[in-house]
């Protein structure tokens, strides 16, 4: 066994600068690094750029306690009955969070660029549609003569990749079960990778099914094991969404409610 | 009529775009089509293929959830067919039917899923492209639904063009409409309704030939749709109103 | 359950036409779809052009019984103690192979292409390579002024890739155990996906850890379940490299040793 | 000094090219190169991560396979790091140190696997360009291994150029090259050997500054190699001669 890569959860967080780019693992309610992202808040952090092709909660608490300043994004809600996320909404309708809107897969294809060490990377579709002129992305013909014209994402490497899983071990290898989202380009895109996990296992359990790991200890400079820590959203099989939580967030829209929630978040019953 | 909600004409009608051998997708926040999906493969006799974001093939959830990203969608499926396989399935030309969310769409069937207003300066901010820019123009077919029928949300001049390429179908709470040269043009209207008030209703000029009343929901639609949502609370949440 | 995609060796070779371009799965002696090759071999298919970053065994028998004659490959040789592949050597030195050279990775970028349904794909290195004139691929400017040249790979689409996998399903989902290799990136770049499987698996097996299939039913054409199919070569971790009979095959060169060969397969003995 | 075997010479000067937590491959084709890892992870106490391309990641397999890329060598691996993932790790700038094969070599580390003589009438057809061509220009470093020290393979024109960007080392029978200033200058040469046999038996002019005799193997050196190759097998079949 190599060195133990296991930090608390205040350590995790302590290693993302002011003004870094974060891409945030998950999708909208689903095993999103909840746990780091409230953490990110209690150490007053500002002006954090936030890139993930469906965030929802995070961001939104992000937009709520003014942490984050720009975002690189897909599609933003809260999903199921609850739409639209407020205080994301709200934060770029008055212009405090700095837009750059993508589909999907513009974003991974600009992740795509920087995994694969190259400066721009084709992507599919987007014909018609004004994304391209308002991001100033680029139309290049096929040099190979097909008459094709497909548009190019520039690189995109976020500074850190933050994902939550159900498993690692003290090496830093991380598995999640059900869909992976989109963390598998992000841990390949970003400078630095580092992963909230669930439960310790030991490293002869990953030995046994190697094809199930999801980012190698290579690329893991932390791991912090917060159990729940992907509250109030699910971590698939271990546990559904909390929504009378979810509720209570956008129902109640007063000054306390944000320190109120950041105390009962189950991360503070650990590490 | 009361029987034919208009919850359902909108579950029912994007099922029935569905056919048979395809490869059929619903992404994220898209209860509507996720509910489609489930009781096409529940109310009609031949096989299709569905596939969703949770990374789910022909999945068996134990239970259908409020979110329709949520990871329940991919229990019982045989592989997870994850985000980039998808996309890059549609990209490559192989996805026959995309479900894709919308706030405004225009006539020609592009959609709008960004901002109402100015997008550097909106008056409101909508959720936001998701796969609409990439999937709307290579999927083979791509169909959209609205729970408000209205010249609002059926528009003659889209605020944002988030995807182009052009809806094969739009289903609302009294209408369906289906592409034809180009344009969306009317196929149905809800029984309780009319082509003039779908024309009343709807912002761009459309096509009505040979459009007729949304033929009902047969025994197995019913009971496939009643089967997913055995409580009403899908109903009672989307609160859809004929008008 | 849906249909059934079982069928014989004989039927999924009979798919493949004579002249269409193959990608094949595997690396060198390892999960090679080798039974589906010499079928290939028996069927009497000429003109068949090879794609496979790493072949050995297999290609080198193809140009011995005259099947291929075209090739876009990376790197091959029987590795190990063998060295080069003879009959594929001979091939290409008297011209009855035409080959495009390739590295691996500008093969894998061709195919992500395909797969990405874009026209070309940008790669990283090939900076004083003399394979990019050999190949007439293009060099493009970053549209977005890094000042970075990069050369990019057209579309590679085989029209077949055929892989060899431990397990799968009647509806066509297959799975392996250890490296993948190139298989991920050929069964989403081919127009059509073949697969043979040492054991047809039920589907709540798979179903219990989805999260281990490498090819979902969706993109599966056919599938032919034949025991030790990948002989002489291995398959993880159900049997190793038959060496003697690869030695045999280097060493005994008349005419006769390929029939020999082809009816001592384990093949024969099944389906 | 039979001790010190010209196979030894290559199999530790190859591990010495090693750095403490650095990320380090070997690849197809590359008995050498596995050894190499594999020794430095028993004979050195420094941490390093010891990639290979049947995608273990410091893997603890159960026996020394023939082949380089035998699925054995992810055995006890904690992931399976797939191809697509290391020459992506390589492209990007993060793949410290890359064992990479060369038929020839010249003095500024490029080298040739694709052919002896014109490329489109060979007089030989090599193995081909595998992983050298994308992962020689973007590795940090690159070091390569030839078992025949010769004019032949280590050339002064190579007669095709399928990878650039240039070595970082190189050890043979009886020498181990280092880059300086984009050229490879002799380290070491065998203690069995000489400088003059190194510039007689080498294509390329070379800067010898400062080289001098290869260290001998330590105790620990010695015993890793003897446990990888219990039976000598690898060193009977590389049958490397010092001269």
């Amino acid at each position: 066994m190599s060195r133990s890569k296991i930090v608390s959860l205040a350590d995790l967080a302590s290693r993302i600068p002011d003004g870094a780019s974060v891409a945030l693992g998950g999708s909208f309610l689903h095993r999103g690094p909840f746990a780091l992202v409230r953490e990110l808040i209690r150490q007053g952090k500002r002006n954090l750029e936030i890139l993930k092709q469906s965030p929802g909660y995070d961001i939104d608490i992000l937009c709520r306690a003014g942490v984050a300043d720009r975002a690189r994004v897909g599609i933003v809600a809260m999903e199921g009955n609850f739409g639209m996320a407020p205080w994301y909404r709200k934060a770029v309708e008055q212009g405090r969070l700095k837009l750059e809107e993508h589909a999907c897969a513009t974003l991974t294809a600009g992740m795509r660029a920087a995994a694969f060490g190259v400066p721009f990377q084709p992507v599919g579709g987007l014909h018609g549609s004004d994304l391209p002129e308002l991001n100033g992305w680029k139309k290049l013909p096929d040099p190979y003569g097909s008459n094709e014209e497909t548009w190019v994402i520039p690189r995109i490497r976020p500074d850190f990749a933050v994902i939550h899983v159900a498993e690692a071990t003290a090496s830093g290898d991380a598995r999640t079960f059900g869909t992976p989202n989109w963390d598998h380009i992000m841990t390949r895109s970003a400078g630095r990778v580092l992963i909230v996990a669930e439960k310790l296992v030991e490293e002869e359990v990953f030995a046994q099914q190697p094809e199930l790991t999801l980012v190698p200890r290579l690329l893991t400079e932390a791991v912090a094991i917060v159990p729940n820590g992907a509250w109030p959203g699910s971590c698939w099989p271990l546990y559904e969404v909390d929504y009378p939580t979810i509720e209570a967030y956008m129902d109640e829209k007063n000054e306390g409610f944000l320190d109120k929630h950041l105390a009962e978040a189950p991360e503070t019953r650990h590490g | 009529m009361a029987e034919f909600s208009p919850f359902a004409h909108i579950a029912i009608g994007m099922a029935r775009f569905i056919r048979p051998d395809e490869v059929t997708f619903s992404g994220v926040n898209s209860t509507f089509a996720m509910l489609a999906c489930l009781l096409a493969k529940r109310a009609y006799d031949f096989d299709f293929t569905y596939i969703n974001v949770a990374g789910g093939v022909d999945p068996d959830p134990s239970f259908i959830p409020l979110s329709s990203s949520d990871p329940v969608l991919s229990q019982g499926s045989c592989s997870i067919f994850d985000n980039e396989d998808f996309y890059d399935l549609c990209c490559r030309g192989k996805m026959d039917l995309c479900f894709l969310g919308a706030a405004q769409i225009d006539g020609e069937g592009r959609t709008n899923v960004s901002a109402i207003g100015d997008w550097h300066k909106p008056k409101v901010r909508l959720p936001g492209g998701g796969g609409g820019a990439v999937m709307l123009p290579t999927a083979r077919r791509a169909v959209t639904w609205r729970t408000e029928h209205s010249p609002r949300s059926l528009v003659q001049k889209l605020d944002f063009v988030t995807a182009s390429g052009g809806m094969h179908g739009l289903a609302t709470p009294i209408a369906i409409f289906e592409k034809r040269h180009g344009r969306l043009a009317l196929k149905h209207w809800h029984p309780d309704s009319s082509l003039e008030e779908v024309i009343a209703r709807t912002g761009f000029s459309f096509d009505a030939i040979g459009a007729t009343p949304t033929p009902l929901p047969t025994d197995r639609e019913r009971e496939a749709l009643a089967s997913l949502d055995k409580h009403g609370t899908f109903e009672r949440d989307a609160n859809v109103r004929l008008r």
